[in-house]
């Protein structure tokens, strides 16, 4: 089906139902989607996952969609920062659950959601507490453990620019996250800076080709 | 993204006439494909498909060698030894193209974002096996290509074929005795004389040409369901 | 260790030895390494495995390394063309191996070579005479296969153009396998049309970083 | 690709010296890095190690979020929210600098493409396992990020520390106390009393400042072997 162009982010976000799980793009905030979480916090969907690098900086973004309590589960790999103070209240007093992901197994897993690969064999975390319990297997004299997919309902993600088809290219560090989001997901919005016209965006530099993406809206911002 | 259905309830022109040609085939295909549906052609005669797809579709093709919005073939004069389709064949680039590498290019067809691929196939079994890509002969080189991956990757597995070998033996069968492609894996067979939806309840007859559901039941070994109302 | 510009593609293959594994980029001629497997030839390196999509058309390039009698095994996705007579005489005549593996497998398993994946689960050629003998599992009730990495100790890969440092740009569907190729193989090689000072290729357009690239060479034609 | 390794016979002006700064421990680290290496400085004190990188060193700096070539912190009117290290502080580009995605570039990562990198630690063991990511303690939130990645998957890591905790307990210990990040990944210690090397033989001292490998054995539960002649 096309990519949706959307007039407002609150368009772009209508139809999240509660307890999806929702793929939230950016590390800090290069690639954050702040206008897409807005309109989340007033689409209203709750109890929520939310699967990003970090769990919220300040009170703005996904910190104030955790402090409306919107927010069931985060998986991440980098929760505790200086100004991480929203989810670090909500999790000392018990009110949220952490899953903590190493950064590339974050990254992994949701390629192999988009990617179609059932699970994966990875090194990363071996005799670590975050691999505890998990199936183990030696190959060829190393050891590695089975990892499996994180698939999203939704993906939420920063881009600089799309064209009328959806398809995106990225701006230096702020690609981060957004391309692998945009395959793991069953409906990805993207916020971008500028919507060029089908044929404006040189076919070798996109990064997330328009098939990945359900709808675009533009940032407000630079609206 | 998931494509919107056409409906099927307009049997279309094509009805109640005799055997169609190859053409016909692709061009009941392409009547089906939804707007907007992002689509794998295989090579060889599902690629006529792409001439019989509306200017305004907004069907846009994909070549498992790394391409969406692939255009038409490239005529003389626009040969570029850079751009093929799968089948090696010099195309040409629509806008808002794009390009990328094969484990990304499988990647997408793997995960299933692609809504729809067409095939060949030698058989189809009953349940939806596909044999399309070796003939079991003993001094045949196999080859699969991509024909694994389209076939357990797409939505939807669409074949086209005809429905007897030149000998007349069926390649619709109750289960396939060349060697699979993949298992329960077709969606819908085209065929010259009918059309076949592969259903939990088994196939399903939606369109026959210049034949009849009790003429095919007698010529196949499978039981077949009528259309319904 | 920085990339090395070669002046000559013999300079390039130089050290590929007797019982290599070499990756060979290009989906028919697009991406071909065509002065890379001359070189090779010339190299004289035998008892090689080499690994890509085809296995040589007509009587050059891969055709002419195997008619040499270099090759001992063949793995790829399509050996059987109208102009593979070179693979299919050795073939017959029981002189050559052939591991057929389906195209998105050969391309995920150099990926998990590139990207220390252990092995992973795959749903392509499930209940297929490729697979069989491969341990299944089923997740999530669907049934998968687990593949292995294919690694190479050479890549040679066709690319459109480098820079100074290696990075590399491609041209179209003749990008195909060469990206991840050079992820794969421990000396990557690269024939390249073009190569520029540094600083010439955006950074959003890098396809392949130097950090994958040991030798560039430009090909002869356009040398 | 392998960074030829320059040799470790030349101990350098600082050998001898009294315990080391922060800086001067940056700039032994700067110091072994080979020319043309790919490597990832660790969040913190190993940000420090580029700034004693000689200008001709051709080393090349990745950040995990996604940047080969990445250049020095960025200076009030340079300021790019789209570009930042892996802590998230802003940085530069310099020529022949590439992007990529998270999970290509943790395919980099894992995949042993990384020559060097340089980390911090709480722990390090005899046998090289690491520990970095979290104190243990109850009521700490945990928190990794790309520390288990790198730790497994480049080929040489560096840690840089100092050999006494402020309470003075050894963090050079027989076995982690600490929740691990990795088990026997670290190749060498960089202390501000000593260098250790993690050999199969057991650790190797192979400089020490203001202090002797006898002072040393002392004050730490771990053999160790003095430096090869």
């Amino acid at each position: 089906m096309n990519t949706q162009l959307c007039d407002h982010a609150d368009e772009a976000v209508a139809g999240i139902e509660d307890g999806s799980t929702v793929l939230v793009g950016g590390f800090g905030m290069a690639g954050m989607p702040v206008d897409l979480i807005d309109a989340l916090i007033r689409q209203g969907a709750k109890d929520l996952t939310v699967v990003s690098n970090n769990a919220g900086n300040g009170d703005t973004g996904l910190a104030a969609l955790l402090a409306k309590g919107r927010v069931r589960k985060v998986i991440c790999s980098f929760p505790r920062q200086a100004d991480s103070w929203v989810f670090d209240e909500l999790y000392r007093a018990g009110r949220i659950e952490l899953e903590v992901v190493p950064q590339g197994n974050l990254a992994e897993r949701m390629r192999a959601a988009g990617a179609g690969i059932g699970a994966f064999f990875c090194p990363t975390g071996v005799g670590t507490l975050l691999t505890e319990g998990k199936e183990t297997r030696e190959i060829d004299g190393r050891t590695y453990v089975l990892e499996y997919p994180i698939r999203g309902d939704v993906a939420l993600i920063g881009a600089h620019r799309a064209d009328r088809m959806g398809n995106l290219v990225y701006r230096k560090t702020a690609r981060n996250f957004g391309p692998v989001m945009a395959t793991a997901a069953t409906t990805v919005i993207a916020q971008v800076r500028e919507i060029v016209e089908t044929g404006e965006i040189d076919p070798e530099t996109v990064v997330t080709p328009g098939i990945y993406v359900d709808r675009v809206v533009k940032e407000a911002a630079t609206a | 993204m998931n494509a919107t259905s056409r409906a099927m309830s307009d049997q279309g022109p094509l009805n109640g006439r005799g055997p169609l040609s190859k053409n016909d085939m692709a061009a009941l295909v392409a009547r089906d494909i939804p707007q907007g549906a992002f689509v794998n052609l295989g090579i060889g005669q599902p690629t006529l498909v792409a001439d019989h797809l509306p200017a305004d579709s907004g069907v846009v093709l994909h070549t498992e060698n790394g391409m969406l919005n692939m255009g038409p073939a490239a005529k003389e004069g626009e040969l570029d030894p850079d751009l093929t389709n799968a089948g090696k064949i010099p195309v040409t680039e629509l806008p808002g193209a794009a390009y990328f590498h094969h484990a990304d290019s499988f990647a997408m067809m793997r995960g299933g974002h692609l809504d729809i691929c067409v095939m060949g196939a030698f058989q189809v079994s009953a349940t939806g096996d596909l044999a399309n890509w070796h003939t079991g002969a003993p001094d045949a080189i196999p080859a699969v290509g991509g024909a694994m991956d389209l076939a357990i990757g797409a939505k939807k597995v669409y074949v086209m074929m005809t429905l007897f070998t030149k000998a007349g033996a069926p390649k619709l069968v109750p289960e396939c005795t060349y060697p699979l492609t993949g298992l329960r894996c077709v969606d819908r067979v085209y065929t010259d004389l009918a059309v076949f939806d592969v259903t939990p309840q088994g196939l399903r007859v939606t369109q026959t040409f210049g034949t009849t559901l009790d003429e095919l039941a007698d010529r196949l070994d499978v039981p077949l369901l009528p259309a319904e109302a």
